[in-house]
Protein backbone atom coordinates (compact mmCIF):
# COMPACT_ATOMS: atom_id res chain seq x y z
CA UNK A 1 0.00 0.00 0.00
CA UNK A 2 1.35 3.53 -0.69
CA UNK A 3 -0.62 6.79 -0.21
CA UNK A 4 0.45 10.24 -1.12
CA UNK A 5 -1.23 13.60 -0.66
CA UNK A 6 0.40 15.69 -2.75
CA UNK A 7 0.27 19.30 -4.46
CA UNK A 8 2.06 17.80 -7.72
CA UNK A 9 0.60 16.09 -10.57
CA UNK A 10 1.09 12.59 -10.95
CA UNK A 11 1.67 10.11 -13.86
CA UNK A 12 -0.88 7.30 -14.19
CA UNK A 13 1.48 5.20 -16.60
CA UNK A 14 3.96 5.48 -13.76
CA UNK A 15 1.60 4.35 -11.63
CA UNK A 16 0.06 1.81 -13.74
CA UNK A 17 3.35 0.35 -14.92
CA UNK A 18 4.46 0.09 -10.94
CA UNK A 19 1.40 -1.78 -9.90
CA UNK A 20 1.84 -3.90 -12.78
CA UNK A 21 5.50 -4.54 -12.38
CA UNK A 22 4.41 -7.74 -10.14
CA UNK A 23 2.99 -9.74 -12.94
CA UNK A 24 -0.41 -10.33 -11.00
CA UNK A 25 -2.20 -10.25 -14.12
CA UNK A 26 -4.49 -7.20 -13.30
CA UNK A 27 -4.53 -3.74 -12.62
CA UNK A 28 -7.62 -1.93 -12.75
CA UNK A 29 -7.79 1.96 -12.00
CA UNK A 30 -9.43 5.03 -11.60
CA UNK A 31 -8.66 8.52 -12.50
CA UNK A 32 -10.77 11.80 -11.32
CA UNK A 33 -10.68 14.96 -13.07
CA UNK A 34 -11.34 18.62 -12.54
CA UNK A 35 -14.88 19.11 -14.56
CA UNK A 36 -14.93 21.72 -17.01
CA UNK A 37 -18.92 21.95 -17.38
CA UNK A 38 -20.29 24.91 -19.42
CA UNK A 39 -21.83 28.47 -19.17
CA UNK A 40 -22.28 30.33 -16.19
CA UNK A 41 -21.57 27.05 -14.33
CA UNK A 42 -18.31 26.82 -16.46
CA UNK A 43 -15.09 25.66 -14.05
CA UNK A 44 -12.18 27.80 -14.15
CA UNK A 45 -10.39 26.05 -11.55
CA UNK A 46 -10.86 24.15 -7.99
CA UNK A 47 -9.25 24.44 -4.59
CA UNK A 48 -9.12 21.10 -2.69
CA UNK A 49 -8.46 21.80 1.17
CA UNK A 50 -7.63 18.59 3.65
CA UNK A 51 -7.13 18.02 7.16
CA UNK A 52 -3.36 17.21 7.19
CA UNK A 53 -2.81 14.18 9.11
CA UNK A 54 -6.57 12.69 9.71
CA UNK A 55 -6.37 12.68 5.68
CA UNK A 56 -3.23 10.09 5.18
CA UNK A 57 -4.62 8.29 8.30
CA UNK A 58 -8.61 7.71 6.65
CA UNK A 59 -7.19 6.70 2.95
CA UNK A 60 -4.75 4.28 5.35
CA UNK A 61 -7.74 3.17 6.65
CA UNK A 62 -10.11 2.66 3.65
CA UNK A 63 -6.78 0.78 1.93
CA UNK A 64 -6.49 -1.64 4.88
CA UNK A 65 -10.30 -2.39 4.44
CA UNK A 66 -10.11 -3.32 1.07
CA UNK A 67 -7.06 -5.58 1.47
CA UNK A 68 -8.73 -7.49 4.16
CA UNK A 69 -12.04 -8.12 1.71
CA UNK A 70 -10.13 -8.99 -1.47
CA UNK A 71 -6.60 -10.65 -2.10
CA UNK A 72 -4.74 -7.69 -3.32
CA UNK A 73 -0.89 -7.34 -4.73
CA UNK A 74 -1.02 -3.93 -4.52
CA UNK A 75 -2.78 -0.56 -3.67
CA UNK A 76 -1.86 2.97 -4.62
CA UNK A 77 -3.96 6.15 -3.57
CA UNK A 78 -2.55 9.89 -4.89
CA UNK A 79 -5.05 12.41 -4.39
CA UNK A 80 -4.06 15.95 -4.61
CA UNK A 81 -4.94 19.45 -2.81
CA UNK A 82 -4.22 22.58 -3.50
CA UNK A 83 -5.56 24.88 -7.11
CA UNK A 84 -6.09 22.63 -9.78
CA UNK A 85 -7.37 24.13 -13.05
CA UNK A 86 -9.86 22.73 -14.86
CA UNK A 87 -9.01 19.13 -16.62
CA UNK A 88 -6.10 18.44 -13.97
CA UNK A 89 -6.35 15.42 -12.23
CA UNK A 90 -7.38 15.25 -8.89
CA UNK A 91 -7.17 11.84 -8.12
CA UNK A 92 -5.91 8.25 -8.89
CA UNK A 93 -6.20 4.79 -7.21
CA UNK A 94 -4.93 1.78 -8.75
CA UNK A 95 -5.25 -1.99 -8.03
CA UNK A 96 -3.29 -4.95 -8.62
CA UNK A 97 -4.36 -8.62 -8.29
CA UNK A 98 -4.47 -12.26 -9.61
CA UNK A 99 -8.04 -11.75 -10.39
CA UNK A 100 -9.99 -8.57 -12.42
CA UNK A 101 -13.15 -9.32 -10.62
CA UNK A 102 -11.54 -8.23 -7.12
CA UNK A 103 -8.89 -5.46 -8.86
CA UNK A 104 -12.49 -3.68 -10.05
CA UNK A 105 -14.21 -4.23 -7.37
CA UNK A 106 -11.53 -2.95 -4.72
CA UNK A 107 -10.75 0.30 -7.05
CA UNK A 108 -14.65 0.74 -6.57
CA UNK A 109 -14.77 -0.23 -2.85
CA UNK A 110 -12.00 2.71 -2.40
CA UNK A 111 -12.95 5.38 -4.27
CA UNK A 112 -16.71 5.32 -2.78
CA UNK A 113 -15.33 5.72 0.63
CA UNK A 114 -12.61 7.75 -0.35
CA UNK A 115 -15.30 10.65 -1.75
CA UNK A 116 -17.48 9.77 2.14
CA UNK A 117 -14.54 9.34 4.70
CA UNK A 118 -11.70 11.16 3.61
CA UNK A 119 -11.39 14.95 4.40
CA UNK A 120 -10.98 16.65 1.20
CA UNK A 121 -13.25 19.28 0.72
CA UNK A 122 -13.23 20.97 -2.98
CA UNK A 123 -14.10 24.45 -3.56
CA UNK A 124 -15.27 25.72 -7.06
CA UNK A 125 -14.07 28.77 -8.79
CA UNK A 126 -16.68 30.38 -11.46
CA UNK A 127 -16.88 33.22 -13.24
CA UNK A 128 -19.88 33.70 -10.86
CA UNK A 129 -17.79 33.75 -7.60
CA UNK A 130 -16.40 30.75 -5.80
CA UNK A 131 -18.26 28.13 -3.80
CA UNK A 132 -17.72 25.07 -1.85
CA UNK A 133 -19.19 22.35 -3.47
CA UNK A 134 -21.75 20.04 -1.38
CA UNK A 135 -21.70 16.51 -0.80
CA UNK A 136 -23.82 14.51 -2.96
CA UNK A 137 -26.09 11.78 -1.43
CA UNK A 138 -25.35 9.63 -4.37
CA UNK A 139 -21.91 9.45 -3.06
CA UNK A 140 -23.36 7.99 0.36
CA UNK A 141 -25.35 5.49 -0.86
CA UNK A 142 -22.49 4.27 -3.22
CA UNK A 143 -20.50 3.66 0.11
CA UNK A 144 -23.53 2.36 1.81
CA UNK A 145 -24.14 -1.11 -0.66
CA UNK A 146 -20.50 -2.27 0.71
CA UNK A 147 -22.04 -2.92 3.81
CA UNK B 1 -5.35 21.57 30.35
CA UNK B 2 -7.25 22.45 27.14
CA UNK B 3 -8.25 21.06 23.79
CA UNK B 4 -7.13 21.70 20.48
CA UNK B 5 -10.27 22.29 18.53
CA UNK B 6 -9.89 22.97 14.27
CA UNK B 7 -12.19 23.95 12.03
CA UNK B 8 -12.58 23.04 8.06
CA UNK B 9 -13.47 24.56 4.49
CA UNK B 10 -17.01 26.47 4.86
CA UNK B 11 -17.13 26.13 8.60
CA UNK B 12 -13.69 27.75 9.33
CA UNK B 13 -14.82 30.32 6.33
CA UNK B 14 -18.09 31.02 8.03
CA UNK B 15 -16.79 31.24 11.43
CA UNK B 16 -13.43 32.97 10.70
CA UNK B 17 -11.47 30.90 12.47
CA UNK B 18 -9.40 27.88 12.14
CA UNK B 19 -8.01 26.83 15.44
CA UNK B 20 -8.70 27.84 18.57
CA UNK B 21 -7.42 26.23 22.44
CA UNK B 22 -10.65 25.63 24.71
CA UNK B 23 -10.56 24.86 28.24
CA UNK B 24 -11.86 21.15 28.79
CA UNK B 25 -14.97 22.24 29.42
CA UNK B 26 -17.45 20.40 32.88
CA UNK B 27 -19.19 18.06 29.98
CA UNK B 28 -15.87 16.77 28.34
CA UNK B 29 -17.19 15.46 25.57
CA UNK B 30 -17.95 15.96 22.00
CA UNK B 31 -21.80 16.72 22.72
CA UNK B 32 -20.36 19.44 25.55
CA UNK B 33 -18.06 20.87 23.38
CA UNK B 34 -20.44 21.70 20.49
CA UNK B 35 -22.99 22.85 23.09
CA UNK B 36 -20.67 25.64 24.41
CA UNK B 37 -19.48 26.28 20.62
CA UNK B 38 -23.42 26.77 19.74
CA UNK B 39 -23.74 28.80 22.36
CA UNK B 40 -21.78 31.73 21.00
CA UNK B 41 -24.14 32.85 18.78
CA UNK B 42 -24.36 33.61 15.14
CA UNK B 43 -22.25 31.53 12.69
CA UNK B 44 -21.22 29.25 15.57
CA UNK B 45 -25.11 28.14 15.57
CA UNK B 46 -24.03 26.34 12.37
CA UNK B 47 -22.44 24.03 14.92
CA UNK B 48 -25.62 22.80 15.60
CA UNK B 49 -26.49 20.88 12.39
CA UNK B 50 -25.73 16.81 12.69
CA UNK B 51 -23.78 17.37 9.17
CA UNK B 52 -21.19 18.97 10.92
CA UNK B 53 -19.22 15.63 11.49
CA UNK B 54 -16.74 15.89 14.29
CA UNK B 55 -12.88 14.17 14.36
CA UNK B 56 -11.31 13.63 17.81
CA UNK B 57 -7.76 12.83 17.38
CA UNK B 58 -7.93 12.48 13.43
CA UNK B 59 -11.02 10.14 13.69
CA UNK B 60 -14.71 10.24 13.08
CA UNK B 61 -16.27 10.39 16.28
CA UNK B 62 -19.80 9.97 17.84
CA UNK B 63 -21.36 13.05 20.05
CA UNK B 64 -20.33 10.56 23.00
CA UNK B 65 -16.75 10.57 23.25
CA UNK B 66 -15.16 11.51 26.18
CA UNK B 67 -12.25 14.20 25.81
CA UNK B 68 -9.20 14.88 27.91
CA UNK B 69 -6.41 17.32 27.88
CA UNK B 70 -4.54 17.73 24.95
CA UNK B 71 -6.87 15.95 22.61
CA UNK B 72 -7.48 17.42 19.16
CA UNK B 73 -11.07 17.67 18.08
CA UNK B 74 -11.63 19.02 14.58
CA UNK B 75 -15.60 19.80 13.18
CA UNK B 76 -16.47 20.20 9.42
CA UNK B 77 -18.60 19.91 6.53
CA UNK B 78 -19.60 16.71 4.78
CA UNK B 79 -16.66 15.92 3.04
CA UNK B 80 -16.42 16.14 -0.70
CA UNK B 81 -12.94 14.99 -1.99
CA UNK B 82 -12.13 12.04 -5.29
CA UNK C 1 -14.90 4.69 -29.76
CA UNK C 2 -11.76 4.18 -30.61
CA UNK C 3 -10.38 0.40 -30.72
CA UNK C 4 -7.15 -1.07 -31.65
CA UNK C 5 -5.33 -4.56 -32.35
CA UNK C 6 -1.80 -4.50 -31.92
CA UNK C 7 1.78 -5.79 -31.85
CA UNK C 8 3.22 -2.84 -30.55
CA UNK C 9 3.09 -1.58 -26.93
CA UNK C 10 0.73 0.78 -25.53
CA UNK C 11 1.25 4.11 -23.17
CA UNK C 12 -1.69 3.85 -20.48
CA UNK C 13 -0.70 7.24 -19.32
CA UNK C 14 -1.30 8.88 -22.50
CA UNK C 15 -4.42 6.94 -22.96
CA UNK C 16 -5.69 8.02 -19.98
CA UNK C 17 -5.02 11.53 -20.17
CA UNK C 18 -6.55 11.21 -23.93
CA UNK C 19 -10.03 10.03 -21.99
CA UNK C 20 -9.90 12.65 -19.43
CA UNK C 21 -9.06 15.32 -21.98
CA UNK C 22 -12.60 16.28 -22.30
CA UNK C 23 -13.02 17.03 -18.41
CA UNK C 24 -15.76 14.53 -17.95
CA UNK C 25 -15.05 14.04 -14.21
CA UNK C 26 -14.19 9.97 -14.47
CA UNK C 27 -12.12 8.01 -16.46
CA UNK C 28 -11.96 4.38 -15.50
CA UNK C 29 -9.62 1.84 -16.73
CA UNK C 30 -7.96 -1.90 -16.42
CA UNK C 31 -4.62 -2.96 -18.08
CA UNK C 32 -3.84 -6.93 -18.35
CA UNK C 33 -0.25 -8.04 -18.01
CA UNK C 34 1.22 -11.37 -18.69
CA UNK C 35 1.10 -13.63 -15.67
CA UNK C 36 4.55 -14.52 -14.71
CA UNK C 37 3.75 -17.52 -11.80
CA UNK C 38 6.03 -19.40 -10.52
CA UNK C 39 8.23 -22.80 -10.75
CA UNK C 40 7.89 -25.27 -13.22
CA UNK C 41 4.59 -23.17 -14.04
CA UNK C 42 6.39 -20.28 -14.82
CA UNK C 43 5.18 -18.68 -18.17
CA UNK C 44 8.73 -16.86 -20.46
CA UNK C 45 6.34 -15.81 -22.83
CA UNK C 46 2.82 -16.03 -24.63
CA UNK C 47 1.37 -15.79 -27.73
CA UNK C 48 -1.61 -13.96 -28.44
CA UNK C 49 -3.67 -15.36 -31.72
CA UNK C 50 -6.52 -13.84 -32.95
CA UNK C 51 -9.25 -13.17 -35.86
CA UNK C 52 -8.46 -10.67 -37.79
CA UNK C 53 -11.73 -8.56 -38.94
CA UNK C 54 -13.48 -10.63 -36.41
CA UNK C 55 -11.66 -9.44 -33.76
CA UNK C 56 -12.43 -5.56 -34.16
CA UNK C 57 -15.73 -5.92 -35.36
CA UNK C 58 -16.28 -8.08 -32.11
CA UNK C 59 -14.92 -5.36 -29.79
CA UNK C 60 -16.74 -2.54 -31.89
CA UNK C 61 -19.90 -4.46 -30.96
CA UNK C 62 -18.71 -4.68 -27.08
CA UNK C 63 -18.36 -1.12 -26.73
CA UNK C 64 -21.81 -0.05 -28.86
CA UNK C 65 -23.56 -2.37 -26.13
CA UNK C 66 -21.90 -0.53 -23.25
CA UNK C 67 -22.33 2.55 -24.99
CA UNK C 68 -25.89 1.92 -25.37
CA UNK C 69 -26.57 0.91 -21.60
CA UNK C 70 -24.44 3.86 -20.53
CA UNK C 71 -23.89 7.81 -20.72
CA UNK C 72 -20.12 7.31 -22.18
CA UNK C 73 -18.11 10.64 -23.16
CA UNK C 74 -15.20 8.22 -24.48
CA UNK C 75 -14.25 4.48 -24.61
CA UNK C 76 -10.99 2.96 -25.61
CA UNK C 77 -9.56 0.01 -26.31
CA UNK C 78 -6.23 -1.46 -27.64
CA UNK C 79 -5.45 -5.29 -27.50
CA UNK C 80 -1.93 -6.75 -28.40
CA UNK C 81 -1.25 -9.79 -30.54
CA UNK C 82 1.85 -11.55 -30.96
CA UNK C 83 4.20 -12.65 -28.58
CA UNK C 84 4.53 -10.83 -25.06
CA UNK C 85 7.01 -11.55 -22.45
CA UNK C 86 5.30 -12.22 -18.75
CA UNK C 87 4.57 -8.68 -17.19
CA UNK C 88 4.12 -7.24 -20.52
CA UNK C 89 1.18 -5.83 -20.89
CA UNK C 90 -2.07 -7.09 -23.24
CA UNK C 91 -4.84 -5.13 -22.90
CA UNK C 92 -6.10 -1.97 -22.28
CA UNK C 93 -9.32 -0.82 -21.40
CA UNK C 94 -10.69 2.79 -20.55
CA UNK C 95 -13.96 4.90 -20.00
CA UNK C 96 -14.70 8.40 -19.78
CA UNK C 97 -18.15 9.57 -18.01
CA UNK C 98 -19.08 11.86 -15.60
CA UNK C 99 -20.62 9.46 -12.99
CA UNK C 100 -17.37 7.01 -11.50
CA UNK C 101 -20.02 4.77 -11.13
CA UNK C 102 -21.01 4.29 -14.80
CA UNK C 103 -17.06 4.36 -15.79
CA UNK C 104 -16.79 1.47 -13.52
CA UNK C 105 -19.24 -0.32 -14.89
CA UNK C 106 -18.74 0.05 -18.46
CA UNK C 107 -15.40 -0.96 -17.82
CA UNK C 108 -15.54 -3.76 -16.54
CA UNK C 109 -18.67 -4.78 -18.61
CA UNK C 110 -16.08 -4.31 -22.08
CA UNK C 111 -13.77 -6.65 -19.77
CA UNK C 112 -15.99 -9.34 -19.18
CA UNK C 113 -17.23 -9.57 -22.56
CA UNK C 114 -13.85 -9.02 -24.21
CA UNK C 115 -12.75 -11.65 -22.58
CA UNK C 116 -16.04 -14.34 -23.76
CA UNK C 117 -16.88 -12.39 -26.98
CA UNK C 118 -13.65 -11.50 -29.04
CA UNK C 119 -11.76 -13.73 -31.01
CA UNK C 120 -8.33 -13.96 -29.04
CA UNK C 121 -6.27 -17.33 -28.35
CA UNK C 122 -3.11 -17.12 -25.74
CA UNK C 123 -0.60 -19.99 -25.79
CA UNK C 124 1.83 -19.95 -22.66
CA UNK C 125 5.29 -20.95 -23.03
CA UNK C 126 6.96 -22.66 -19.89
CA UNK C 127 10.12 -24.40 -19.28
CA UNK C 128 8.12 -28.03 -19.95
CA UNK C 129 6.73 -26.54 -23.23
CA UNK C 130 3.96 -24.53 -25.13
CA UNK C 131 0.15 -24.81 -24.89
CA UNK C 132 -2.85 -23.46 -25.17
CA UNK C 133 -4.72 -21.50 -22.41
CA UNK C 134 -7.92 -23.07 -21.10
CA UNK C 135 -11.22 -20.94 -21.27
CA UNK C 136 -12.18 -20.43 -17.37
CA UNK C 137 -15.39 -20.85 -16.21
CA UNK C 138 -15.61 -17.90 -13.83
CA UNK C 139 -15.21 -15.67 -17.23
CA UNK C 140 -18.28 -17.21 -18.82
CA UNK C 141 -20.18 -16.24 -15.40
CA UNK C 142 -18.82 -13.00 -14.77
CA UNK C 143 -20.13 -11.93 -18.17
CA UNK C 144 -23.35 -14.01 -17.45
CA UNK C 145 -23.86 -11.02 -14.69
CA UNK C 146 -24.79 -8.66 -16.94
CA UNK C 147 -27.74 -10.11 -18.17
CA UNK D 1 -19.57 -21.62 -55.64
CA UNK D 2 -17.42 -22.20 -52.14
CA UNK D 3 -16.84 -21.56 -48.76
CA UNK D 4 -14.16 -20.13 -47.11
CA UNK D 5 -13.44 -21.85 -44.34
CA UNK D 6 -10.81 -21.02 -41.23
CA UNK D 7 -9.05 -22.90 -38.57
CA UNK D 8 -7.80 -21.02 -35.55
CA UNK D 9 -5.65 -21.88 -32.34
CA UNK D 10 -5.59 -25.31 -31.01
CA UNK D 11 -7.78 -26.58 -33.71
CA UNK D 12 -5.64 -25.39 -36.14
CA UNK D 13 -2.88 -26.45 -34.95
CA UNK D 14 -4.57 -30.52 -34.17
CA UNK D 15 -6.23 -30.01 -38.13
CA UNK D 16 -2.74 -29.16 -39.31
CA UNK D 17 -4.58 -26.62 -41.63
CA UNK D 18 -5.21 -22.80 -41.12
CA UNK D 19 -7.72 -22.02 -44.36
CA UNK D 20 -9.43 -24.19 -47.16
CA UNK D 21 -11.85 -23.63 -49.52
CA UNK D 22 -15.34 -26.30 -49.60
CA UNK D 23 -17.84 -26.39 -52.09
CA UNK D 24 -21.40 -25.08 -50.96
CA UNK D 25 -23.19 -28.93 -49.31
CA UNK D 26 -26.28 -29.94 -49.73
CA UNK D 27 -27.08 -29.30 -46.69
CA UNK D 28 -25.70 -25.40 -46.29
CA UNK D 29 -26.48 -24.93 -42.82
CA UNK D 30 -22.95 -24.78 -40.24
CA UNK D 31 -24.30 -28.25 -38.91
CA UNK D 32 -23.97 -30.26 -42.81
CA UNK D 33 -20.61 -28.78 -42.83
CA UNK D 34 -19.84 -29.44 -39.72
CA UNK D 35 -21.25 -32.97 -39.91
CA UNK D 36 -19.11 -33.23 -43.20
CA UNK D 37 -15.94 -32.27 -41.40
CA UNK D 38 -16.50 -34.28 -38.62
CA UNK D 39 -16.64 -37.84 -41.14
CA UNK D 40 -13.67 -36.78 -42.08
CA UNK D 41 -12.68 -38.68 -39.00
CA UNK D 42 -9.29 -38.26 -36.72
CA UNK D 43 -8.57 -34.86 -35.03
CA UNK D 44 -11.67 -33.75 -37.16
CA UNK D 45 -13.97 -35.42 -34.58
CA UNK D 46 -12.71 -32.40 -32.28
CA UNK D 47 -15.41 -30.37 -35.00
CA UNK D 48 -18.30 -32.54 -33.23
CA UNK D 49 -17.93 -30.90 -29.75
CA UNK D 50 -20.06 -28.15 -29.11
CA UNK D 51 -17.48 -26.08 -27.38
CA UNK D 52 -16.05 -25.83 -30.70
CA UNK D 53 -17.36 -22.33 -32.03
CA UNK D 54 -18.61 -21.10 -35.41
CA UNK D 55 -18.31 -17.66 -36.60
CA UNK D 56 -20.35 -16.64 -39.98
CA UNK D 57 -19.05 -13.89 -41.83
CA UNK D 58 -17.07 -12.85 -38.71
CA UNK D 59 -19.99 -12.80 -35.96
CA UNK D 60 -20.64 -15.97 -34.07
CA UNK D 61 -23.57 -18.14 -35.63
CA UNK D 62 -25.93 -20.76 -34.45
CA UNK D 63 -25.74 -23.96 -36.16
CA UNK D 64 -28.95 -23.43 -38.43
CA UNK D 65 -27.33 -20.20 -40.07
CA UNK D 66 -27.91 -21.20 -43.61
CA UNK D 67 -24.93 -20.59 -45.88
CA UNK D 68 -24.20 -19.50 -49.37
CA UNK D 69 -21.59 -19.10 -51.89
CA UNK D 70 -18.82 -16.93 -50.89
CA UNK D 71 -19.73 -16.97 -46.85
CA UNK D 72 -16.74 -16.76 -44.77
CA UNK D 73 -16.74 -19.90 -42.33
CA UNK D 74 -14.63 -20.28 -39.02
CA UNK D 75 -14.44 -23.10 -36.27
CA UNK D 76 -12.20 -22.40 -33.36
CA UNK D 77 -12.51 -23.05 -29.85
CA UNK D 78 -13.49 -20.95 -26.37
CA UNK D 79 -11.63 -17.52 -27.20
CA UNK D 80 -9.24 -16.49 -23.63
CA UNK D 81 -7.96 -13.57 -24.63
CA UNK D 82 -7.95 -10.12 -22.31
Amino acid sequence: MSISVQLADFDCGAEIAALGAAGVGAVASFVGVVRGGSGAERVLAMSLEHYPGMTERALADIVAAAQQRWTLNGVRVIHRVGRLLAGEQIVFVGVAAAHRGEAFAACEFIMDFLKTRAPFWKKEETAQGAHWVDARESDDLAAQRWQ
Amino acid sequence: MSLNLLYFASLREALGVERENLPLPAEATIAGVRALLVARGGEWQRLASPRIRAALNQALAGEDAALKAGDELAFFPPVTGG
